[in-house]
């Protein structure tokens, strides 16, 4: 059978459309989901989209910003309220992938994609699945099982002080290439200390992790190589890197440190 | 760019009128119009997609084949199995007489790599090609496999092809392709230092922006018109003739305008059987590598290994040389044994080395065949080569370029494959690294030259 | 962290042809009744540019300008036998073949010419914008245009040529190896600068100086083009090339561009061409084939540069930034490049 | 299979056509239109032999529905030169000897193209960037990088 593609005016007909065709796949920029049927895959044969107005919103008020799921990296990148979420944008793709790559289907990018994903979950953004909020971090973990499937309408979280939010990719190839590290991290200080840290890593699991002992051994700290000592020494803590084209388990695991360490101490 | 005509003035007239000139490039005008014909530019009515069944498994026996269920889905025109092939054993090279045949177009009772063809289907859509692909049913009995070339090489291994009966290519000098020359035990006995260091390398992709691919049309004439990217006309038309044992007089080949080549468009893989399948159907057929096919299924180079052992003195002279070189062929012979000797042929690289051996294996693995690449049969030897020359410096203290010079082959030096050498220009090149580069060396070897050896 | 420079240095050769094999190219040349020339060849033009360079021999060989000249090529119904665009023997067989026929055309057209000027053919030249003159009496001449059109209205000749070159098949004697396995050999050498990363591995490629002996440079430009995309290619096998990035495992084999790894316009190293030109005797114009060695200099002087700046010996191609931290981690990365230049 | 009415303008002019539903833009141009300047060279997005401008913004044709295209302004590289007067980067394509097999050249000039629609006063930085989805394997990409500068140089001489 051919393909086929069904356009809903809201996100929730575009979910009763796809609970009711199991052939049916929600089709957001098209970077994932085009590229299957390319290749071959005929799992489905529809795709269904919405086009719902708050689906390409971005509304930045009172220390919060909400971001629908159909916005492109391209326009994050460009969006003056949203700076410091620009190299996270820039470091998805090229130009071309960026102006159709979505908020939304970053989320379900598999290793060693979804750089986006892990900005957000060092934001502790929340989802909004079907009018109910959703941890970014719930919403990853349950990405394959109990939120599989999911129609994410957007994502908001609360605006980070100025110059908290630190974001670094390594990768092998220049400007644009697969990740070997992604990490995104929120690192408030105070007084010389760093009152809290949200640290999140890409392609150290199977899925965009926060490192929770990485946070608690820099709370409390100074930003300096003595001070985060610590913290890079339990890097690695609870992190699965993939071994893959881009690199392996191994090879990750070693330069997460130095790359970690490089972000939170700039020259 | 530079050129630098001082070097080799007095060889060379520079009285020419078109050569030499800088003339722009009568196609790039089509190529910055995006108005250049490449063989997938054609929109031919009727036009069947052909999409390749291929084995999951390293090595395995087939044991049936179903094609029951793939044959009635819609849009499926006709499916190709190694009964449609008239001669489905074959290899690229029989055409200069390097045998013996190794190669199915399809697989018949075994698959010796993961990736290998098993049937064709011909649709009227891709989309329907690829949904009656996943209901092609084959029953398998995986074998053991062999994924390298010390374990295709240890004793008792798996034989991975049965028509060369073991995991080697035997040329009439044996196991391996020979040079002998000089007598290289002795160098080694009188040599100040030895050292033996193994080199290797994975296989590299060719990845032209362009893949591989053909699209055929029937001609009402009974002839077959193919619209190809291959780097070898002949080649193509030639073995298809074989293959499909039709006369070459029916076979028409288009091409000449490729996306990339590299080496990787010289084996024969899509014209046989996409030509067979419009011959088949009297439709056009396109056969087009998907781009995951090209990384995966495509030749690439091959992955070696070398082993290099050196003789060497104190004044920096390589006294002896021993070579032994394994080219990972994958299951097929392909190209290989042809890049087997020319490696062989290349030893000991441009120095003058009056002792030297080598033996050159091409060696079978249940890998992807491995065939032609930019550099077949030399690159990674250079790499060795060229690596083992820095450590040989340092071991006798001298500074690697100036130890190149001491070693670079001259006009009329004899190389290992017996052949003088001529017009040499490895010494000039060095002169103007040296000066380029700001890498000093001793004047007496910016006085050398590659024409005559001083005094 | 820190950022170690190191330079190497490699030397290298290529054989020109596919002499194994048996190596025979053919080309057809002939004129239009407006003293055009068509080159009939079936050799490939994979973007090295074989079209453009084979209507540059012809002109030179006729005496014409290069526009004059229209190549028909890789069609099997009307093209004369190549063997292919391989072995570096493209522009060094097809452009023998090409002399070949150029020249039996060539004799033709002056022999129509001497006919039309009443005077020997061995006493005209061309004087490479269109017209034929006699020697040391350029106003005594005829336009190759009009040469053409008298060739074929008015004296029925045929301005045309064949041209066949063949290298025939040499066989490797079984126990001493003898053979002659190409004919001219192009030359290269290469200096690569590099920095090393002693934290990640990570190398950048900072410069390559390299300096190629092609015979002669039938046309500069492109030559440049070819020799500056090889030398890419060959930074791109020293640091990053594989199907198989865990080989001999077959895991995790690049299905696409973004895992497949090459060098992006980010990651370019400054590079230098340099050109030395020892014509080969046997060469078109001298010309040898210099498409495959461009690509291979770089590799091992990349690898000795590594050496240089941290001290250890990758001799597995590709060079990973994995396998470089391997050989520091085994070292001891304190100790690493600390080795002497 | 399912039709579907599409209308675009493709370099200025318009197009109304009857497209297989969900078909690729790529496949739209190519096999419907016949426009064979845009180039299949993955159809996974990693390649950018496909891209095209639509509305302004370069996109991956390959990874584009093409009835997603509807009242688009859709350009390309085989709409670019105006008879024989080749566009700026077209032009330097050519004399920069910035292309050799040819079949990244149409994605990358519409990369290039898309990129000094918006900044025609590029630094080489930008250039990189603009081009870093488009994979060329034979030139090495400085000829590119040079052409696409030359190009918005001859830009800046013929606006002053």
């Amino acid at each position: 059978m051919g393909l086929g593609l069904e356009t809903f005016p809201t996100l929730a007909a575009a979910g009763e459309a796809l609970a009711a065709n199991a052939a049916a796949r929600y089709l957001g920029g098209g970077t994932l989901v085009v590229r299957s049927a390319n290749e071959g895959d005929v799992g489905f044969e529809t795709y269904v989209t919405a086009s719902e107005r708050a689906l390409t919103d971005i509304v930045v008020a009172d220390g919060r910003a909400t971001i629908g799921a159909g916005v492109t990296m391209a326009r994050i990148a460009r969006e003056p309220a949203l700076g410091f979420l620009a190299p996270a944008a820039r470091a998805v793709g090229g130009p071309a992938i960026r102006n159709m790559a979505t908020v939304g289907g970053n989320l379900f990018a598999p290793v060693p994609y979804g750089d986006f994903a892990v900005a957000l979950l060092a934001l502790d953004a929340s989802l909004d699945i079907d009018g109910e909020p959703v941890a970014v971090s719930a919403f990853l973990a349950g990405r394959d099982t109990t939120h599989a499937g999911a129609l994410v309408r957007s994502v908001s979280f609360t605006l980070p002080a100025e110059g908290s939010f630190l974001f670094a990719k390594a990768s092998r190839v220049r400007p644009k290439g697969a990740s070997v590290v992604t990490i995104a991290a929120v690192v408030e200080e105070r007084a010389g200390t760093i009152s809290s840290a949200r640290i999140a890593y890409g392609c150290m699991a199977d899925r965009p992790i926060r490192a929770p002992a990485v946070e608690r051994a820099l709370a409390g700290k100074a930003r300096t190589a003595e001070g985060i000592a610590a913290a890079l020494a339990v890097a690695t803590e609870g992190t699965a890197p993939p071994t893959d084209a881009i690199a392996s388990a191994w090879y990750r695991g070693e330069v997460l440190p130095v790359h970690l360490k490089r972000l939170l101490l700039p020259a | 760019m530079e050129l630098r005509k001082e070097y080799f003035a007095d060889e060379r007239k520079d009285d020419l009128k078109e050569i030499g000139q800088p003339r722009l490039r009568a196609d790039a005008l089509g190529h910055v119009t995006g108005t250049t014909t490449f063989f997938a530019d054609r929109n031919l009515p009727g036009l069947l997609h052909l999409k390749m069944v291929r084995s999951p498994h390293h090595h395995a026996r087939i044991r049936s084949i179903d094609l029951s269920e793939a044959g009635r889905h819609p849009g499926v025109v006709r499916i190709l199995t190694a009964d449609d092939v008239p001669h489905n054993v074959y290899t690229i090279l029989t055409l200069i007489q390097v045998g013996p045949e190794d190669e199915t177009v399809l697989a018949t009772d075994k698959v010796r790599w993961k990736g290998e063809a098993i049937v064709a289907i011909l649709a009227d859509s891709e989309r329907a090609a690829h949904e009656a692909a996943q209901k092609v049913k084959v029953d398998y009995e995986v074998l053991p496999a062999v994924l390298s070339i010390d374990e295709a090489l240890a004793p008792g291994a798996p034989v991975v092809n049965e028509y060369h009966g073991q995991n080697f290519y035997r040329y009439d000098s044996g196991e391996c392709r020979k040079v002998r020359f000089g007598d290289v035990e002795a160098g080694f006995a009188g040599a100040d230092h030895i050292l033996e260091q193994t080199y290797g390398s994975g296989p590299i992709e060719h990845a032209p922006t362009e893949t591989t691919g053909c699209i055929v049309m029937p001609e009402g004439s009974g002839r077959f018109t193919c619209y190809t990217n291959t780097q070898a006309m002949f080649f193509t038309l030639d073995n298809t003739s074989i293959i499909l044992q039709m006369d070459g007089a029916k076979l028409h080949m288009v091409g000449g305008t490729v996306g990339g080549g590299f080496g990787g468009k010289v084996d024969v893989t899509v014209e046989p059987i996409a030509i067979l399948g419009a011959k088949l159907t009297g439709r056009p057929v396109s056969f087009i590598y998907s781009r995951e096919e090209e990384m995966q299924i495509s030749s690439p180079r091959a992955a070696e290994k070398l082993v290099i052992k050196d003789g060497v003195m104190k004044d920096g002279r390589i006294v002896a040389r021993y070579v032994k070189a394994y080219i990972d062929a994958g299951a097929y012979s392909r190209h290989s044994p042809y890049g087997a000797q020319k490696s062989a042929a290349h030893f000991p690289g441009p120095y003058t080395v009056e002792n030297v051996w080598v033996d050159s294996y091409c060696v079978y693995t249940n890998r992807t065949p491995s065939s032609a690449m930019r550099g077949f049969g030399v690159t990674i030897g250079d790499f060795a080569l060229e690596v083992q020359m820095d450590k040989l410096a340092r071991l006798v203290g001298m500074d690697p370029l100036e130890f190149r010079f001491v070693n670079a082959y001259r006009d009329g030096d004899m190389k290992a494959h017996r052949q003088p050498t001529e017009g040499a220009a490895l010494i000039e090149c060095m002169q103007e690294a040296s000066r380029a580069a700001q890498w000093p060396v001793a004047e007496k070897y910016l006085q050398m030259s590659s024409a005559r050896r001083e005094g | 962290m820190a950022m170690r420079q190191g330079r190497g240095v490699a030397a290298v050769n290529y054989p020109t042809g596919m002499n194994l094999g048996g190596d025979p190219t053919q080309a057809l040349v002939h004129s239009t009744p407006t003293g055009n020339f068509m080159v009939s060849l079936s050799s490939v033009d994979l973007g090295q540019g074989m079209k453009q360079i084979m209507a540059q021999i012809c002109a030179e060989t006729i005496g014409v300008p290069t526009d004059r000249v229209i190549i028909d090529t890789a069609d099997t119904d009307t093209g004369p036998h190549c063997m292919g665009t391989f072995a570096s023997r493209g522009t060094h067989r097809a452009g023998n073949a090409v002399i070949a026929a150029a020249k039996e055309a060539r004799q033709v057209m002056l022999e129509v010419a001497a006919e039309e000027l009443e005077v020997n053919a061995s006493d005209l030249d061309t004087d490479g914008t269109g017209n034929i003159h006699v020697k040391g009496a350029p106003q005594r001449s005829i336009s190759i245009f009009d040469t053409a059109l008298a060739a074929h209205f008015k004296r029925g000749r045929s301005i045309s040529g064949r041209g066949m070159f063949l290298i025939p098949r040499s066989y490797p004697d079984a126990e001493t190896g003898a053979m002659k396995p190409s004919t001219c050999y192009a030359h290269a050498c290469t200096v690569a600068e590099v920095e090393v990363d002693d934290e990640t591995g990570e190398v950048n490629v900072l410069t390559v100086k390299n300096v190629f002996e092609i015979g002669r440079a039938l046309n500069p430009k492109m030559v440049e083009q070819q020799l500056v995309g090889g030398s890419w290619m060959g930074i791109s096998h020293a640091l990053y090339e594989t199907t198989e990035p865990y080989y001999p495992s077959r895991e995790h084999g690049g299905r696409d561009f973004n895992e497949y790894l090459m060098p992006g316009p980010g990651d370019l190293a400054q590079t230098e061409v340099i050109v030395l030109e020892r014509p080969a005797a046997d060469g078109p114009y001298g010309a040898k084939g210099p498409g495959e060695m461009c690509a291979n200099p770089q590799i091992p002087a990349i690898a000795n540069a590594i050496f240089d700046a941290v001290g250890v010996r990758i001799d597995t191609l590709p060079i990973t930034p994995e396998r470089i931290l391997r050989a520091l981690k085994a070292n001891g990365a304190e100790d690493a490049g600390t080795v002497a230049h | 299979m399912k039709k579907v009415p599409v209308q675009f303008t493709l370099n200025g002019e318009e197009k109304a056509e009857f497209v297989e539903s969900g078909v690729t833009l790529l496949k739209a141009l190519r096999e419907k239109i016949g426009d064979t300047s845009v180039k299949a060279g993955c159809q996974q997005g990693t390649c950018g032999s496909c891209a095209v401008i639509v509305d302004g913004e370069l996109r991956l044709s390959c990874l584009t529905l093409a009835e997603r295209c509807g009242g688009a302004a859709i350009e390309t590289t085989g709409g670019l030169a105006h008879g024989e007067v080749l566009h700026p980067l077209q032009r330097a394509f050519n004399e920069g000897f910035a292309t050799q097999c040819g079949f990244c050249t149409p994605g990358m000039i519409m990369a290039a193209k898309a990129l000094l629609d918006h900044n025609p006063q590029p630094s080489r930085e930008d250039v990189v960037e603009a081009i870093s989805g488009n994979i060329c394997r034979c030139t090495g990409y400085e000829p590119i990088i040079q052409a696409i500068l030359a190009a918005a140089r001859a830009n800046s001489l013929s606006a002053a």
